[in-house]
């Protein structure tokens, strides 16, 4: 990287861009715009979201979306920012939601026909509902006949469960698996003892 | 037994399925099929009054339930390696990966209260970057044109400006109507093929004293083609048209 | 004024404020916000103003308007605001720009009217997309009913082509203009016999 100076004025460059924009913004337009290769851009994003979480003074931060960023404010702001700011209107997620949701996060691209086999019902309104709350959306078909739609997470499904990428999903890992399964033997043994 | 109020709350059969297991405190490796059996159905006949949409699902999952029940009481098949195959192994395995995904959906929940204490804010443009409007590049924009480029589409312009007069007749000052009808220049068509047998429209036309009999001509052609006493092919586009008389 | 840390998350707050309303906030809802008298609050707002002109860091600041506050991008951050922004455009000449252009360089100072009847077709957008690209300016008005504009080429447009005045263009000879008016008379004396 440059001299300090230079990286200084910079990220007040892409702090005026991510401000501006308002909507999640990707790398590559705001490598872009401050005429920098991706991957300095990059490295300055990451100095930018440590150095504004570790401000006490700041309450904005910055969130990684995939391959985008986006300024927020920071969580503990909540509280004083509903007495001025309009709440976004968010919807309320059912059980049946979120247990589609969570299908479709893990095991993305996925079909509705895939889904309904996991769930054992007819999906139709919860993928619907989740596509109308911008949750989920049709992001290709399968090479199959019928070419059914394939479906996948948005980016406003990452920011609304604060995630920055799929990768970082809580994990579904054999362990886990084993977990269920040693709970089930727990649960079976504690059966006998009774 | 009160069944019918808790039923509400299952949102398929794996997920009855799943309650059942709890409530028994089964493992789900070795599920008692012939216990389990026989609550589900205790639920399903007091589902009677549900829509046949939802019926219909833990009905099918009943058929599985019996169709494992009877396979467990036959002796037990044997796969290729010599292992004794588990009826319910299936079944465990669709448990497993449903249970999985709804203990997911828990931690999104989670999660989803952490993301809502986020607030954004909409796009502010500045005035000035609004406003903005990119230069024109000239040198992009006039490539290589050049003033003599110009000057001959100008020509070309007036060209054809002059073209839409007629200035021979222009010139006469009065239309005179001429007149050819349809029927003439089919007439004169149909001899034209007969002692040509086969020639271009371009050759056809060519023979033509004025726009009126062209347009004629061409109205004559359409019809004869129409009726068949005329064949056109075109072998590809703005290509020679060939016309050939198709009465013997 | 409180102590320091105190202060430093307040100021983070008031940020988070003026971040997610994006357009300015009165100073008696900031106060309000933060549970702190408008003189605290205000004091603070200024001292947030300093730092943020002061610091190169950042690509936003804030304005005083009334009595109400709004967070904005520094002036130094357009350039690079308008990359990210606006899409950049490509200038093409298309015949139909071409046909126009001509016209107007021979036959100005030209109405809109002029060019259609010359053209055959409505003409409106080509002049428009010249005016815009600078080749061609309104000149004058005619001396008519409605007084049209009469429309020429630019100072641009004959540097550009090496020209020092109009008589410099390549003319289509006096002959040809001729002919073509008497033509234009023939027609007309078409029309009244009709």
């Amino acid at each position: 990287m440059g001299n300090e100076m230079e990286i200084e004025k910079l990220e007040g460059l892409i702090e005026a861009i991510l401000f501006t924009m308002g909507d999640s913004v990707e790398l590559e337009k705001i490598a872009l715009a401050i005429a920098h290769d991706e991957e300095t851009t990059k490295k300055m994003l990451h100095h930018m979201m440590d150095r504004y979480n570790a401000d006490e003074t700041r309450g904005i931060s910055i969130i990684e979306l995939e391959n985008s960023y986006q300024m927020c404010t920071k969580k503990d702001a909540y509280e004083c920012l509903i007495r001025v700011a309009k709440q976004p209107r968010r919807f309320v997620l059912t059980d049946v939601l979120l247990e589609t949701l969570s299908i479709v996060a893990y095991k993305q691209p996925v079909t509705k026909l895939e889904i309904e086999k996991i769930r054992g019902v007819k999906s139709d309104h919860a993928v619907n509902k989740l596509v109308e709350y911008e949750l989920v959306e049709e992001v290709g078909r399968m090479d199959a006949p019928g070419r059914p739609i394939l479906f996948g997470t948005t980016e406003e499904f990452l920011r609304r469960f604060g995630v920055q990428s799929l990768e970082e999903l809580p994990s579904i890992n054999q362990e886990q698996i084993e977990e269920f399964a040693a709970e089930a033997e727990d649960e079976a043994q504690m059966k006998l003892d009774i | 037994m009160g069944i019918s109020v808790k039923l509400q709350v299952f949102e398929g059969p794996l997920d009855l399925l799943l309650h059942l297991i709890d409530k028994n405190k089964i493992d789900i490796y070795d599920i008692p099929i012939v216990e389990i059996t026989n609550q589900y159905m205790e639920y399903i006949r007091a589902m009677e009054k549900e829509d046949l949409n939802v019926m219909s699902e833990f009905l099918l999952m009943a058929a599985t339930l019996l169709d494992i029940k009877c396979k467990m009481l036959l002796p037990k098949e044997v796969n290729e390696e010599g292992e004794e195959e588990d009826p319910r192994a299936e079944l465990v395995e669709q448990l497993l990966q449903y249970k999985m995904y709804k203990y997911m959906a828990y931690e999104l929940k989670d999660r989803q209260l952490d993301g809502e204490r986020m607030l954004f804010k909409s796009a502010t443009l500045p005035k000035e970057v609004l406003e903005y409007c990119e230069p024109v590049d000239m040198d992009v924009l006039l490539g290589d044109l050049t003033l003599s480029k110009l000057n001959a589409i100008f020509e070309d312009v007036m060209r054809r400006q002059e073209d839409k007069v007629d200035r021979v007749r222009s010139k006469f000052g009065r239309i005179e109507k001429e007149e050819v009808t349809l029927p003439e220049k089919m007439d004169y068509v149909e001899q034209y093929a007969e002692s040509h047998k086969q020639f271009s429209f371009r050759q056809l036309l060519q023979e033509q004293k004025s726009k009126l009999h062209v347009i004629v001509t061409f109205l004559a052609v359409l019809e004869m083609m129409k009726t068949g006493i005329l064949q056109i092919e075109q072998e590809d586009t703005f290509g020679e048209i060939l016309i050939t008389s198709m009465v013997a």
